[in-house]
């Protein structure tokens, strides 16, 4: 192996009492792709930040090009040519992409700012990320995934030595991933040494060269990724035999009621003509490209934003839907997917952000905190969520959030229950009892809508999955018909929808 | 569970700057005041201080709600101003009516909360309805209440009927086993809004409206009608301080509240509650209240500067109380 | 054993009050000198409530045995100050009466009424065949109130005709915008009533930037030393002055200060009249140390 | 990419109302005004108005730089009253020595320009080195500058020595090519300010700064020299606008400057930059301003309403200009 670029020696890492990180090693050789893997909470995005020089460590040295070095900052780091990529989005929101793309090194003819040329460039970053995104519209106007590959696309245009990327793929979709790695397999062969993080272990085994897992803040295993397996790596990181990722599928019980009649629901711009049924003890999977507005027919339907159209029954009763709190009254619950913006007060520490929507059950006319505390015991439980109770959650691991927010939601004891994105920033082993627990959810006599950008996670979960495409519903399919091929058919709308899934919306059986 | 997961920790630690700051700032004052002047902790004093600070100070609460919910109200002031105008034109208009009486009172108490109230909604509906930055709308609404206590006072100044003025005095003077109103009224107001903002749903729900109004939007929360009540209740504290104001003074006029919005934004902060929303502490703004008024009371006490200083003093301590609660720069 | 006596003032918000404060200052200084046994308190409100608040402290923490306040406004003040003198201090009213009469020993008062009178009727008789002529008001109050109500009454009658009366806020900046959008207004103005010699300063500066010339004099008021020397020196533009001494202040302390300390009686009123001030008199109203 | 991604609209599409809505209340003001009095539009009304929006303008241009930044200071307007005081004072002093002159002139200008420089730069190692709220250091600010002129006065007024006054008079009263100094200083002024707004890399780091200070921080920016210097920059620019301001009077006081700041920003939001900070734009700084002095002028011009009313109609207008940039709530 070439002599590393950067390696980590003995970094340690504490935030007020807690040690987070306890000694670690890790070596990034030019010209290969290495790959950090570890359960929410093990630490591989304080170990980046490290690297980068976003944080500093509490102890530890830091080898660049074999010679003991120190960021004070992140300037430090890029002036190295190390450049991240943010678990958590780093673009100002009010600005365009193409300020976000140049902030900080912009471009200057004379003193002025050499606008035509950055725009310029701008286009071109994104073109090799193929995102067609104009570079002077406004961050804040991007979706999730396009934000995302705005991020990689400035990152890319940084000519870094090391490439650090803390769970990039985690918004896109498989398109916009085979995208990022073929960027990555050039920069590869360029001789960059690259880091990343994923909870997609498919990935991981298609893509890195060496792996490096982490568990509770040590290296547990570090090594070629060919002398590993997937199953090896999950084992590893969970310290746990893994069994089947998703729980078996009982099917739908014939003669199950319909809980959920949805029928020509539209939601300006973004979805029209959308209808199902949803049975009881059902899984319903919402499959689509980024952009084909499954998120905002359900906040349409949710009530989160305005609906233009539609007729919605709960248990045969029609019902008129216009705020979050009347679906919350039907116990129509939403998981939003985007946690940070939308999910989770990021100022404030986790009692208060597990009650927020269920604060009535917890209120009289003051607020029991002893409740609310046993909530939280339970919550974290219940879902594992590891990271100090006092600290602001945006200090606490993305997957972290993750679970709060889904033990957020759950505290309002839905009894039809849509999830956008579920899993995004999960680890495999958090993943698999998610799973496992909205299969119980269905089971118990709860129905379940599932958005998500993981074909295969639809597949193993979902009973039925309907496929949007462009805002419009491309069909409905169930049983045998339930693959990626007819899926990513339905969803590029090059199929007859007709001879691959039923007609929407079906009869019940 | 892993181990990272702190239990919350028992025992005796000493409570972070930001909470001692304030008091700390407070302390040092009335260590200063006593020392100045060994009447300073006289009961005279004492309830002087603290009775002259009800006004500000219960306005001082509702602006914590309307801070803490991301919003901000510079209206207060000539808000108080016109409230008392009105109540005066009412209470001296029943007068021949209803006589001099407890109905009277009555009617005048009625007029200036209803008046707050419509006055705070109004401010409420126009940021939230319209979705106008609260600094504009309240602006606006500042100068529009300042023109209207003018207007109302045909510029000069609008006066109780001196029998009557001297009907409601005690309303101010009197008290509760030598507590006097304004204190009880204070007292009373900053222990509901603190269980209110503390305790109870809705003090959650403003600060997490304040903190963030999409997440509070996704968690079923109306963001617009929150805010819509915290002005309204500021508003409606307008009139209650307004109550006790118009008492003590018998009249009201276009230099009626002049900068009362200053000076309760102000308690709010030095306080500890966030300008921008999400974070708030009402037991924080009654320590900020106090500060400003023993500053006041204090710079009365001596004769050490010039009266022309006074408002360089004050600018000094303000900022040394802030700088007082940080410790040191907020590591962000 | 020393006596404190408390004086309670408005702040310096604009020209007059500024004079005002410093002859207390100035008033105070000079009689701690010559009374080692009497200590003074000065505090100086920026609004009605605090001033209120400033005697109850000097009557909680000071032990004052004489108080002499400017009450910022007659009302807001009479109950309070009504209270000082139940509790057997000595109270000198300064200027502002209180809205209830007797409370005070001793009333040291410039006359409103009077400035305004006197005011209109240098007008009538400045323009005994009529003319048009804009008003400039103070900062909205009763004192203002008076002013204006008795210099309209002196000039009905007469073929003066009011183009116009806006609030210049006794400040030199707001009045300099007010005539400058008056001179756009009016073709033709014959004399302003600018009230106050601060707002006064400010029409002039308008008037002489315009280049108008229909203009032939602007009358202030208060007696600012700048504008007594340009009456005395002739200046045609302003021909005249109406007094109301901000000084009132210091003879007030003085007046108190013998009071306290001899059994010289000096209870009662003193009104200090408003006088026209014209080049020949004008020698005797210039106080060349005087800040105003 | 997916097809849903809306190419960028081409062709003509009208401007967004946030970018008319200004500039059509700005129009609406005008042709009430003309059609109100004939006089409105002439040289003389014109150059009257736009010469006296120069103070608060200049100082508004500064204003939106320290806003778009995230800050905000309310202490312009004390600071003006300050640096007026100091210069006078200055000139004055140095009046024997160097005599009536162009070096006297210039030592006045360097005097305030080197003030205003010295009170932003307080200001703003005070909130970016102490990292105490904006509001709260500059409401301490403003007391204590507001204090130190008064103090300078001895309560009175700082006028400059008459002949002197006669000397720099023209630096308000004339100019080129007969357009008035102020305006052209306050076209300059607003000129470089838009260019360094939109146009370099400084307005940039602003507005990244104002919008996520950590986004900043990771990309090299120093978010708090990027403050530092808009702080300094309103400084500099409040001295700049005091260069402007003596000339006309030749005096300051402790009346000079009163409310500027609120003046200032709210010349600044009704232009459409965001008081959050993150988004920032002099043009409409100006069209604010303009707003802003076309009311009182408009006012002045008319005997519409009783003058008690003023403040009302201000705050009216003031709101409906607004309302007119949103022209429906931000669907957020
Ligand atoms: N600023 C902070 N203050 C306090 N604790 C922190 C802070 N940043 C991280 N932590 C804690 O450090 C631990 C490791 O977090 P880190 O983000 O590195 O995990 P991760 O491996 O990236 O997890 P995930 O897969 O969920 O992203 C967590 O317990 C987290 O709560
Ligand atoms: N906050 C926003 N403001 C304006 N437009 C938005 C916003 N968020 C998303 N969009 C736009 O809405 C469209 C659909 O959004 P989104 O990508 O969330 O759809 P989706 O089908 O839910 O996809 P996914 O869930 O995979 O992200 C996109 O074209 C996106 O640009
Ligand atoms: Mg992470
Ligand atoms: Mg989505």
């Amino acid at each position: 192996m070439a002599d590393p670029i950067l390696s980590l020696r003995g970094i340690r890492r504490s935030f007020g009492p807690v040690e987070v990180l306890h000694g670690i090693d890790l070596d990034l050789a030019p010209g290969k792709v290495h790959a950090l893997l570890g359960e929410n909470g093990a630490g591989k995005s304080t170990a980046m930040k490290i690297l980068a020089g976003y944080q500093p460590a509490s102890a530890g040295r830091i080898l660049l090009d074999g010679a003991e070095t120190q960021f004070h900052s992140p300037h430090d780091g890029e002036s190295a040519g190390i450049i991240m990529i943010h678990q958590e989005f780093a673009l100002a929101e009010q600005l365009t992409v193409e300020q976000n793309i140049f902030l900080g090194r912009e471009l200057r003819k004379g003193l002025l700012l050499d606008k035509a040329r950055m725009r310029q460039l701008s286009r071109e970053y994104l073109a090799r990320v193929n995102s067609q995104v104009d570079p002077d519209t406004l961050v804040s106007r991007l979706s999730n995934s396009e934000k995302q590959m705005v991020e990689i696309a400035k990152a890319l245009s940084r000519n870094a030595r090391v490439l650090i990327m803390d769970e990039p793929t985690a918004v896109l979709t498989s398109r916009e991933v085979e995208i990022l790695f073929a960027q990555v397999d050039a920069l590869r062969a360029a001789g960059t040494a690259i880091l990343f993080t994923s909870h997609k272990l498919d990935e991981v085994a298609r893509l890195a060269d060496r792996v490096t897992i982490m568990r509770d803040g040590a290296v547990v295993h570090s090594g070629p990724a060919d002398q590993i397996t997937e199953d090896g790596m999950a084992t590893a990181m969970v310290g746990r035999e893994m069994s089947d990722l998703y729980p078996a599928k009982p099917g739908i019980p014939p003669g199950a009621p319909v809980v959920l009649k949805v029928r020509d629901l539209s939601v300006a711009r973004y979805a029209q003509g959308i209808g199902f049924d949803l049975h009881q003890g059902e899984i319903l999977g919402l499959a689509g490209l980024v952009g084909a507005g499954r998120t905002e027919a359900m906040e349409g339907l949710c009530g989160i934003r305005p609906k233009t159209g539609g007729i919605v029954e709960i248990k045969g009763t029609p019902v008129t839907i216009r705020k979050p709190a009347d679906a919350l009254a039907h116990r129509l619950c939403y998981l939003t997917e985007d946690r940070k913006l939308r999910g989770l007060l990021l100022d404030m520490p986790m009692r208060p952000n597990l009650t927020l929507q269920a604060l009535a059950d917890f209120a009289g006319l003051l607020i029991d905190r002893k409740a609310e505390d046993k909530a939280l015991d339970q919550a974290i439980q219940d879902f594992d969520i590891r990271g100090s109770r006092t600290v602001r959650v945006g200090n606490l691991s993305g997957g972290n959030q993750q679970k709060l927010l889904l033990a957020k939601i759950m505290l309002s004891e839905p009894q039809i229950l849509v999830v956008d994105e579920p899993t995004r920033g999960i680890d495999i082993g958090t993943k698999q009892q998610i799973y496992a627990f909205l299969r119980r959810l269905a089971a118990e006599g709860h129905a379940i809508i599932v958005i998500s950008s993981e074909m295969q996670e639809l597949i193993g979960l979902a009973d039925r999955i309907l496929v949007m495409r462009a805002g419009r519903q491309m069909g409905i399919l169930s049983g045998a018909a339930l693959s990626e091929d007819s899926i990513v058919r339905l969803a590029l709308g090059v199929s007859d929808a007709k001879s691959a899934a039923e007609t929407a919306p079906e009869v019940p059986a | 569970m892993s181990d990272t997961t702190a239990p919350p920790r028992r025992g005796f630690t000493l409570p972070p700057m930001t909470v001692i700051g304030p008091v700390l700032a407070l302390v040092l004052l009335i260590v200063l005041g006593a020392s100045l002047n060994s009447n300073f902790l006289s009961a005279a004093n004492v309830t002087n201080v603290l009775a002259r600070s009800a006004f500000i100070g219960i306005i001082a609460v509702g602006m914590t709600f309307v801070i803490t919910a991301g919003g901000l109200d510079l209206s207060v002031g000539s808000m108080a101003a016109f409230v008392a105008g009105l109540m005066i034109l009412v209470m001296n208009a029943a007068l021949p009516t209803l006589g001099i009486g407890l109905p009277l009172v009555l009617l005048g108490m009625g007029v200036a909360l209803l008046a707050g109230l419509c006055a705070g909604l109004l401010n409420g509906l126009l940021i939230t309805k319209l979705g106008i930055e609260a600094f504009i709308v309240t602006l606006g609404s500042m100068g529009i209440y300042r023109s209207l206590v003018t207007w109302l006072a045909d510029g000069g100044t609008l006066s109780l009927n001196f029998e009557l003025r001297r009907f409601i005095r005690p309303i101010y003077f009197d008290g509760l086993f030598g507590v006097t109103w304004p204190i009880i009224v204070f007292a009373l107001v900053v222990i509901i809004g603190e269980i209110v903002m503390s305790r109870t749903s809705f003090g959650r729900h403003a600060a997490a409206v304040g903190s963030n109004e999409h997440v509070s939007h996704y968690s079923g929360i109306s963001v617009a009608r929150v805010r819509l009540v915290t002005y309204v209740m500021l508003g409606l504290l307008v009139g209650i301080a307004t109550i006790l104001y118009v008492p003590r003074l018998g009249s009201a006029s276009s230099s009626t509240g002049v900068l009362w919005e200053l000076e309760a934004i102000a308690a709010v902060i030095i306080g500890g509650t966030v300008l921008k929303g999400g974070f708030g502490r009402v037991w924080g703004t009654v320590i900020g209240v106090l500060i400003l008024s023993l500053i006041d009371n204090i710079l009365n006490l001596t004769s050490l500067v010039s009266p022309y200083l006074n408002g360089a003093i004050q600018g000094v301590i303000i900022v040394l109380a802030v700088i007082l609660q940080r410790g040191r720069k907020a590591s962000s | 054993q020393t006596q404190v006596i408390g004086v309670s003032i408005p702040a310096a918000t604009h020209g007059w009050a500024g004079g005002m404060n410093f002859f207390a200052q100035d008033a105070i200084n000079r009689l701690e000198e010559v009374y080692p046994d009497l200590d003074f308190v000065l505090a100086t409100a920026s609004d009605p409530a605090r001033q209120v608040n400033d005697i109850e402290d000097m009557v909680a923490t000071r032990n004052i045995s004489a108080l002499v306040v400017l009450p910022f406004e007659s009302e807001p003040l009479t109950a309070p100050v009504q209270a000082v003198s139940d509790a057997g201090i000595w109270v000198t009213v300064v200027d502002r009466g209180l809205s209830v009469e007797g409370i005070e020993d001793l009333y040291v008062a410039g006359d409103n009424p009077g400035f305004g009178r006197v005011s209109g009727e240098y007008m009538v008789s400045a323009m005994p065949e009529g003319g048009d002529i804009v008003v400039f008001r103070g900062i909205a109050s009763t004192i203002d109130n008076e002013r204006v109500d008795n210099f309209m009454a002196a000039i009905e009658g007469s073929n003066i005709n009011v183009l116009a009366a806006e609030h210049g806020n006794w400040n030199r900046d707001t009045s300099f915008e007010v005539m400058q959008d008056f001179l756009s207004r009016f073709p033709n103005i014959d004399a302003v009533w600018a009230s106050d010699d601060d707002m006064a300063l400010g029409v002039l500066a308008a008037i002489e930037a315009a280049g108008r010339t229909d203009i032939r004099f602007v009358l202030g008021g208060a007696g600012m030393k700048e504008m007594i020397a340009r009456t005395r020196d002739g200046d045609p533009m302003i021909p005249a002055n109406v007094t109301y001494p901000p000084a009132m202040i210091a003879t007030a302390i003085e007046l108190t200060a013998v009071g306290l300390t001899s059994n010289a009686p000096v209870a009662g009123e003193f009104i200090i009249g408003s006088v026209l001030v014209t080049p020949d008199n004008a020698a005797d109203f210039y106080f060349p140390d005087s800040p105003f």
